[in-house]
């Protein structure tokens, strides 16, 4: 699989770096040629992923003084011939990814705890989801959108 | 992408909160705190202008649903307007327009409010 | 020093990622507060020295098929207690630093060749300027910013 | 931050480039080869239009300048017009607002182009 663009990030383990995240998924996907819906899917499924691993995976956010080493969130996103990859790493507790349960949005507005959407959009929004924990990386997840 | 500023206008009974940036983990808090402080004060008729939303978390969709059913209880309403094609497409892929009322424009929400909404 | 906030990005020898780079640096300098003025300098300075890394360090952008295994350009961008500090590393044959001759801005315009603006940018618009050349990540060049 | 597009508007003798996004050394050839046609097509009284330009390289200032002198060498010019306080205040800090005529606004700029600029 052909590489034709990359962009590689490390930021910590904080909300106020999602954005800086998103921002990069929306840059490689313009530069890829992916419409502007499908790339703001691709947005939104890493935004959810990220912002789960800062809440689930890491148990919340560090605080400025941890930051240095704190392993922080991994970011590798990468435009192949026919498809956006975006890996995401961490070094938290991570969680057994098949046996995570979704929940429909229709089912989510009138559930009471609201818990289970961020894995349906990650699951719905993306043609591909792979996961795996305790790699020499840390825990892995990797989002697959097709070009066309 | 820009940071989330909130700007809020009083206009008579209508609450009219300005979105410019992106509304997500990081910046929804607020926003929660100024609905909830309006829910508080008993204003139930807030219209989000979101011509300048760049992007929404589906958590903060999640929960102005949440002040949505709240705001209706109490007679009133949160409408959300002017959304870029962009986060259309998103509410209606998850099928919130179904449960949000969403306009064109803040006077489209203003008169939707006016006609007993 | 303690780092307050960080984001470590690696992207490939290419001018159309200097965009991202530059949004790093804007993102990172609102985040430490700086002024809009001194952020602006900062991100002209690392724009200069990144795109003088693809243009000379690298001796131009690599093409799709190399970008793989091409070592890129790392940057890393911190916000310390009192100072943006930005390290930029390549793998390309970097140059005698102390060196290089600085223009001024007047003497640039009337002058043929049109060097050196770059040199005297990334000087002048920082507080300090570091290079190393092989260090084991490569070759270095670090711009630190004071926040007041 | 934006990828740069570049507009062009003829308005009699006038070239308007309205730039929205940054012109850094990816960008900047584009702007070069229309400038480059431009002065082929004789078209030498050009305002580029920069209220949407974020971002402007040293590299990119330069040759704007050289495009500047050609101009000034057939009887035209190429004023900037529009810049935000932070561009402008990067072309003060290199003098070259010395060199570069800079404009408030486009308006601005025709006017001085109409009085024999
Ligand atoms: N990266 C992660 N690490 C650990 N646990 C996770 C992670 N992502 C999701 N989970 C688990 O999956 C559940 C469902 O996640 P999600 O659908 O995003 O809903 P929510 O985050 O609102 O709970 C979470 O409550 C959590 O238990
Ligand atoms: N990262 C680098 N690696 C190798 N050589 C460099 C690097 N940066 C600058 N130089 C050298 O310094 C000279 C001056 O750079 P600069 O002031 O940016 O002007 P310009 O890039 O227009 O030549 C360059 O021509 C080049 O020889």
């Amino acid at each position: 699989m052909v590489v034709r663009g990359y962009v590689t990030l490390h930021v910590p383990c904080r909300y106020s770096y999602l954005r800086i995240i998103r921002q990069s998924v929306m840059d490689l996907c313009a530069r890829a040629g992916l419409t502007e819906f499908k790339a703001a899917q691709m947005e939104m499924a890493v935004d959810e992923a990220c912002a789960n691993i800062i809440e689930h995976s890491y148990g919340g956010e560090t605080n400025d003084e941890k930051e240095p080493r704190h392993p922080g969130i991994r970011v590798n996103l990468m435009h192949c011939t026919d498809r956006i990859v975006v890996e995401m790493l961490d070094r938290g507790k991570g969680f057994a990814f098949e046996q995570q349960q979704t929940i429909e949005p229709q089912q989510y507005v009138e559930s009471q705890n609201q818990r289970g959407l961020g894995m349906f959009i990650i699951r719905s929004f993306v043609d591909d989801v792979a996961y795996e924990t305790g790699t020499r990386a840390g825990n892995c997840l990797r989002l697959t959108k097709m070009l066309h | 992408m820009r940071e989330c500023s909130i700007e809020l206008e009083e206009k008579g009974e209508l609450s009219i909160l300005r979105l410019d940036g992106s509304l997500d983990a990081y910046s929804f808090p607020r926003l929660e705190s100024t609905l909830g402080q309006l829910q508080e004060g008993g204003k139930h008729r807030v219209i989000l202008d979101c011509a300048a939303l760049e992007y929404v978390s589906s958590a903060a969709l999640g929960a102005l649903i949440g002040f949505a059913r709240r705001a209706r209880e109490k007679g009133g309403d949160l409408k959300l307007a002017g959304l870029s094609p962009k986060i259309y497409n998103i509410v209606e892929l998850l099928g919130f327009n179904k449960i949000l009322e969403v306009c064109d424009s803040v006077e489209d929400a203003d008169k939707r409010f006016g006609s007993g909404g």
